[in-house]
């Protein structure tokens, strides 16, 4: 059948089943292999929080031609390979949506337990016998999840060269044996597929740019984020394990020794930032990755970080809490703990992207920004972003500085060096041990230019000063979007400000309203500390209500830009674990969009 | 070894101390210590000590956490790090990872080192790192003026231990050899001349090395670990000590009643530099 | 000289020099007595961070007849025991104001540094021989600060027989020698004082009521947090020494064991707030106490605090930051940590008191909140507050009650025990081990009623939503004041708003304010989170202009109020690590009046 | 002692169990540990242990970090506090102090004890607080799914160390002994029966106890401590072997090519709440 080559794409796959069914990898076949045909991916994982045991796993992606910036809360294509976990999600099925199901179940199942039995009219059954194909090419079950991955292949007409190459490179260095039963499974499971009858929508459109193929990679936030990180030149990170940063601290382990780099499992939270902040000041671009309980240990190191005014960058990927809370569930609470976590006016530079994209150009400008402003950085992703996988062009040119440092510069022996001497932009020439002539000693007790502990009173303000004013300079750090406005230009009549991974749901609802006739616009706020006001105060001037999505309880983000600002905004939370829904944003548009059309007839 | 129960000032000995050349290794702030204070002799012994070994100021670091012992770093005329309450140790990884060619030193308090600090030690000595840990032990909290510290006696009383301290105190030395320090000694403030050695020893060792230095706090402490006390209590310890024997220093570390002064172990193997350097080499090999 | 009985008094002494010249004793014995005779004391002592050298010390004591609420700006008489160190303070005395100084150096003295070539031309010198005095009746000059005690209450006529007492106090267990030693240098001084000839405005007037004498106690802000936890019933104590905290540590160490209750030196913070949940779990009235950094190492456990629902109380005494800051210098920057240093939604309940007698409220009141709201109460104090010394009456009464825990009404056997029952108001009845067929498990993951971790999106959901709206009850807490607005009533050209111990200054300058005809009003928030809005609001409503002056670079507060109520506040930062300064704030309030008036004209 | 190199599952035995009264001690919640864990011979153990003591339900509290070994608590059907990584001792400090007739059982993981929670073991066991501590140490971070720990050896292959651990792992047994600890014992998860006995006798013992238990993680450890390993190293300490001698202790626990299984050392001296008692009698004889 040929390709439809003026369709657009957008289709959304989910599979589902429990831990051991290999649902993750089927996943993963299936979304590498779209990003590698030139198709937009984003995808997006949600496992149980124990090792093991019989939870759910599920593997979502999203395949279209066109840029999208989130997940559907809609599926088109739900593929089980567990009912029993399957069934509750048959719901998120679209009207015309198809179900994908194991005909054979190894045993007779109780009445109500057979996904069938739970479909809606309008979406389409397809029952394949995945077992069976597995065992008949390969003689094991185990392949099933290929055959499920071949078969949806086959029926929307995939390219199927292309999931051979995914497969291979996925199983190199696994014996030939192995390799090649798992494609014939994927062989006979596309043949099915390609064989049954299907509506016309069941097939897939045209990819964005087969030409620009090879440049889009997939990957997920945490490894653009490692990419970052080697980009950026990363000498030193020391970091302890945490969902969901783990994965940051393992793909680095294996990178960082390659180039020379080191990276060390500390003790714990605390060791971590300590050697981050020691590295730091020995000159070394170093890091750590952690999550919010591991933040709130480090929560007074950092404040030593702002006092003796030391480079360090620190991932935070955010989880469900508060307290070890849902390790496996995402959420957007931890920003109170990243912006106002530390004793004393000891404010820092806080980064967050909204896309893997972001996740790559704010770790590597974090190093960066940490080397010029002397400070620590906390670069704030969360589950969702971390653990979601978008395909993305990395740019071919590296794009961060080698050395942002303010150099020192001083006749030898002429006049005594201040590590914090007072200049315009309060930034201070730093050098580092081993510099001839430049001994210092910096401390977290209040000091004087010299380093000197000081705490008469002029000293105190004027360093205060100092430390806040320098900050304010990095809103205008150049090569990233510090803040950025999309849709309708000018007045608005809602407008939605929002961060993090939720900006793309918020994008989506924005982009609906649009077509629905609303005026509406959204920005994104990448730097959350210092805040951009400027952008801000504009774009809220523009904007007849302001509403701020987010997934927490307690409103963290809108409370923050209220108390910056002075203005009011509508907040919107949900603290379910999952992400924002692109319909519960848009609904509240609409009822903003009313509301400020009621205010201006009155 | 002398028998020196009163500390050395460098006041005092100005003059020898301006022709040794070891005002270099000193910064211009004067030590804001209690005339008297044990810690003048830790000041005084490693400044002797860079001098006879020649270190650069430059290129040497003094890391510490917060304390009286670890008001340190202000004193010397190197590059130094004056960290936080019990987190020396792990700032001085950091600094040493990032730059192996440094010479680093990091002090501490009695407090800093086993109370809140206490999760760190296990690490830095089993990693071997190539540091130089000089504990300042003064069987109190000077800083906060006065309360029990780990190393505090049974029955000392305090502001925190009115009614007199119950708690069995630690012993550091145990616990050092315990971890796999790869050197550790014992040496008191009141006799400078054999802790300048230690300090010298300690210094050179490459690995992690541990001097553990008694030290009276005068103003905190009339009752128990006084010069009074120490001075009729300290001792070498025997002349055929063999420092590699693991279990004969361990005996030795038990006898707290008679703190023995000297070199307890000592033992060469890689440093956490070597290991690193290694996964580096295993991970070049695979590319 | 017979005492002027209608004269109102209002006289501020401070006693300066360096730490070895007996100055806070000095200024102990004359606060003690000024109290003892029926006076309003408020007195505050300044020192250096380090344990001894030759830092500078200053006693400051301000009595008066009526009530007031802080200490002056400028003094009425200086007394200098080491004139290097007393010259700087030279100009803090007021016009006509006293200042009184060591006739007898040591040595010749170079020029200049002899404090009387430094006076104003309208300030009163009065040289006086306190060594020589010293050596003469004690034959040692270790009493100087005696002599000088003594003289300066000849010189204004203070009642030397309390002097007598306190001083006997003082000494009381000391060989009778030396306090009779001591004693005669009081009266050498005394004697030399009333003998000098002095103009009408030295004297002291009348105290405010000397029928009330003995209720009237003087206490510094620790020591009536020490009182109300004692009062309270406090069970369990573990802390860390850490300055400004650390005296309620050393107080309740000797007063607890007298009551069979337990105090333990833990080794660190973590522990110390570890150990007080644990305890409280238990069934104990427990607490801990601590500054800004400790506070910052407790952020993880207090986080767990909020989602096991477990009663601890925490004291933080703020100092100067951030990182190790200024450790013997006030601040009230630690308020972002104390409500936002948490992960997670983790809010928990935090009152700060404005005065010493707030402190024992606020101490006391703690223990029952934490017991009934089942959660964290950080009481945050400052060194200002802490280190402050106040005449205070304590109720003759206990007015804490024993037990406020929500009681199970269980039928045994019949139900099981579910700790974390949803209930209307969000509290749940709560049983401790040792209680019969209760036994559940408490954990930091989210969790179902029965206390089984559940990430399931509508448990996240409503546990969320109890855990947050059972503190919306604190705020109708019995007992305690939680916000409170002083000065004119109804509508106001310009309101402050305040918290901590920043509050006296403010009701000073408010006062000061409406002599001069501003319509204005104060109002002191005591409960910091969750934030009384009610009143907040109301406040709001009737005020041209707000103004927020607090001790912080951040303007912690300011942002805290304009976030929770979406309504701009004028922000008066300070960061010297000294107090506000009423005229700073009343010239503040003038502005604003005449811009409010502005406004109004336009 | 029996030599059984496969755990016991609960699931197995249940009939034997049933008949038992064991089940009074479990909750109606089936571990979530993998098949095979090791740590399903401890909360066995735990709950025959409490039945042969006559332990009552209500007056036991489990208390744990976080982690897979700090589970425990749910699968217990006495109260229960699953407090933060690395905490466990302090939270349980503050339960016993604040009622001592508590019978209070401590669990956790290596990482939970040696790494983040490093500083609050000296003070539990110096302080010798009448509490039970059963280390679980499996050489591995499991629920973290596999990096390295502080008993994981050289060499060892995780996702923390792809080019293989180069630290010196730490040895948990030398350090309780010399912390202080008043009762120290090693037992292994392979060995269900001496387990059983070994948490017997710690929970006996007035004081600090500490049970080390050597216990596979089968899921992220194939080569290391496994029960293959364990199975052919293990072995009891020597029948003369006398408890009441650290230095023989202290010997016993520097062999750990072959880890013995044993008590190593006990010994009785006033805990905690003596302590504060006595501090309560000397305030008391004040007031
Ligand atoms: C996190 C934190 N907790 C507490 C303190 C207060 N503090 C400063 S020094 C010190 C103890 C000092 O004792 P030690 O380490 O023995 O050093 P010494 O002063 O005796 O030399 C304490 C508790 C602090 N600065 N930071
Ligand atoms: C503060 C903090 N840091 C990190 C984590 C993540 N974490 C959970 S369990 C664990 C280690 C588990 O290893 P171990 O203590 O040996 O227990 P096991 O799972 O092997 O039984 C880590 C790092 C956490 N929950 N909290
Ligand atoms: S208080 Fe003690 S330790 Fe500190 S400087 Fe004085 S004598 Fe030394
Ligand atoms: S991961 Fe390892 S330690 Fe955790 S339950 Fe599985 S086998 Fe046990
Ligand atoms: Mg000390
Ligand atoms: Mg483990």
């Amino acid at each position: 059948m040929a390709k439809n080559a003026k369709q657009r794409t957008d289709i959304q796959i989910a599979i589902c089943g429990s831990a051991g069914d290999g649902t993750i990898a089927a996943g993963d076949i299936l979304k590498q292999a779209m990003a590698k045909a030139g198709y937009n991916v984003i995808a997006f994982d949600v496992y149980p929080p124990e090792i093991r045991g019989f939870g759910k796993c599920i593997a979502r992606a999203r395949i279209t031609s066109e840029q999208v910036y989130s997940l559907k809360s809609e599926s088109d294509c739900l593929v089980s390979l567990d009912d029993s976990h399957a069934i509750p999600h048959v719901p998120e099925v679209c009207k015309y949506g198809t179900v994908i199901y194991e005909d054979t179940p190894m045993s007779e199942m109780a009445e109500g337990t057979h996904i069938s039995s739970h479909l809606a009219s309008a979406q389409l059954p397809y029952g394949v016998a995945f077992r069976e194909i597995s065992e008949r090419v390969t003689s094991s079950a185990r392949s099933r999840n290929i055959v499920a991955v071949g078969y949806l292949a086959g029926l929307y007409d995939m390219p199927a060269e292309i999931f051979h190459q995914v497969i291979g490179r996925k199983f190199s260095g696994k014996p030939k044996e192995l390799t090649d039963s798992v494609l014939s499974a994927f062989d006979a499971g596309f043949q099915t597929g390609a064989e049954t009858f299907r509506l016309h929508f069941d097939r897939i459109g045209a990819s964005r740019s087969k030409s620009k193929q090879s440049d889009l990679v997939m990957m997920s936030g945490n490894a653009a984020t490692v990419r970052g990180c080697l980009d950026a030149g990363i000498d030193t990170f020391f970091g302890y394990p945490i969902t969901p940063a783990t994965t940051i601290m393992e793909m680095l382990a294996r990178e960082m020794p390659k180039r020379g780099a080191r990276l060390l499992q500390t003790e714990d939270e605390i060791s971590a930032i300590a050697a981050t902040l020691g590295a730091g000041y020995a000159g070394a671009r170093a890091a750590t990755a952690t999550s919010g309980p591991g933040l709130a240990l480090m929560s007074e190191m950092m404040g030593l970080g702002a006092m003796a005014e030391l480079p360090a960058v620190a991932f935070v990927s955010q989880r469900g809490g508060p307290s070890t809370g849902m390790p496996t569930k995402t959420e957007q609470s931890d920003l109170n703990l990243a912006v106002f976590g530390v004793a004393g006016d000891g404010q820092r530079i806080i980064l967050a992207p909204t896309n893997v994209e972001g996740c790559y150009k704010c770790a590597g400008k974090a190093f960066e920004m940490a080397e010029k402003y002397q400070t620590p950085v906390i670069v704030l992703l969360d589950l969702y972003l971390s653990n979601r996988y978008e395909a993305v062009e990395l740019p071919v040119e590296n794009p961060f500085s080698e050395n942002c440092s303010k150099p020192v510069k001083k006749k030898p022996g002429k006049t005594k060096y201040s590590r914090f001497k007072l200049t315009s932009d309060g930034i201070s020439p730093r050098a580092i041990p081993g510099d001839e002539d430049c001994m210092h000693t910096v401390t977290g007790l209040e000091h004087n230019e010299q380093g000197r502990p000081n705490d008469q009173p002029e000293i105190h303000q004027i360093m205060s000063a100092k430390r806040h004013e320098k900050l304010l300079t990095a809103v205008k750090h150049p090569g990233i979007t510090i803040s950025k406005r999309f849709g309708d230009k000018g007045k608005v009549d809602v407008g939605i400000l929002g961060w993090g991974s939720t900006f793309g749901e918020i994008l989506e609802a924005m982009i609906e309203a649009r077509k629905e006739g609303i005026r509406c616009s959204a920005m994104k706020v990448v730097m959350l500390s210092p805040l951009p006001l400027g952008p801000i105060h504009a774009f809220m001037d523009d904007c007849g209500e302001v509403l701020v999505p987010e997934l927490n309880y307690e409103a963290q983000f809108a409370a923050l830009v209220t108390g910056a600002t002075g203005r009011p905004v509508h907040r919107l939370n949900r603290v379910t674990g999952t992400p924002m829904r692109v319909r519960e944003i848009l609904a509240e548009i609409r009822r903003l969009a009313g509301q400020t059309e009621m205010i201006a007839a009155e | 070894m002398m028998n020196i129960h009163q500390p050395v000032y460098l006041e005092d000995k100005l003059e020898e101390v301006e022709s040794s050349g070891k005002l270099a290794y000193r910064s211009q702030t004067l030590p804001t210590w209690c005339p008297g204070c044990g810690y003048f002799s830790i000041v005084e012994g490693v400044s002797k000590a860079m001098t006879d070994l020649g270190l650069n100021q430059k290129d040497t670091v003094c890391v510490s956490g917060i304390g009286c012992a670890s008001r340190f770093p202000f004193f010397m005329n190197t590059f130094g790090f004056h960290s936080l309450h019990g987190r020396a140790l792990p700032v001085a990884t950091g600094i040493k990872v990032a730059n192996d060619d440094l010479t680093v030193i990091v002090v501490g308090g009695d407090g800093d080192a086993f109370a809140i600090g206490g999760a760190h030690i296990p690490h830095a000595a089993r990693r071997n790192i190539d540091i130089t840990y000089i504990l300042f032990d003064n069987g109190v909290y000077g800083l906060t003026k006065g309360q029990t510290s780990p190393t505090s006696i049974v029955g000392f009383k305090t502001t925190t231990t009115p009614y007199l301290n119950v708690d069995q105190p630690l012993n550091p030395l145990m616990m050092l050899l315990s971890y796999g320090a790869s050197w550790v000694a014992q040496a008191y403030a009141g006799e400078p001349h054999h802790l300048t050695e230690m300090i010298e020893a300690a210094v050179a060792h490459r690995g992690f090395s541990y001097l553990h230095v008694l030290s009276p706090c005068v103003t905190f402490d009339k009752t128990s670990m006084t010069y009074k006390n120490l001075g009729m209590t300290v001792r070498p310890l025997p002349g055929d000590h063999d420092t590699s024997d693991f279990a004969a220093a361990m005996a030795a570390a038990q006898n707290t009643d008679l703190p023995q002064l000297g070199v307890y172990f000592a033992k060469e193997r890689p440093t956490l530099a070597d290991g690193l350097n290694e996964i580096a080499a295993r991970a070049e090999a695979t590319v």
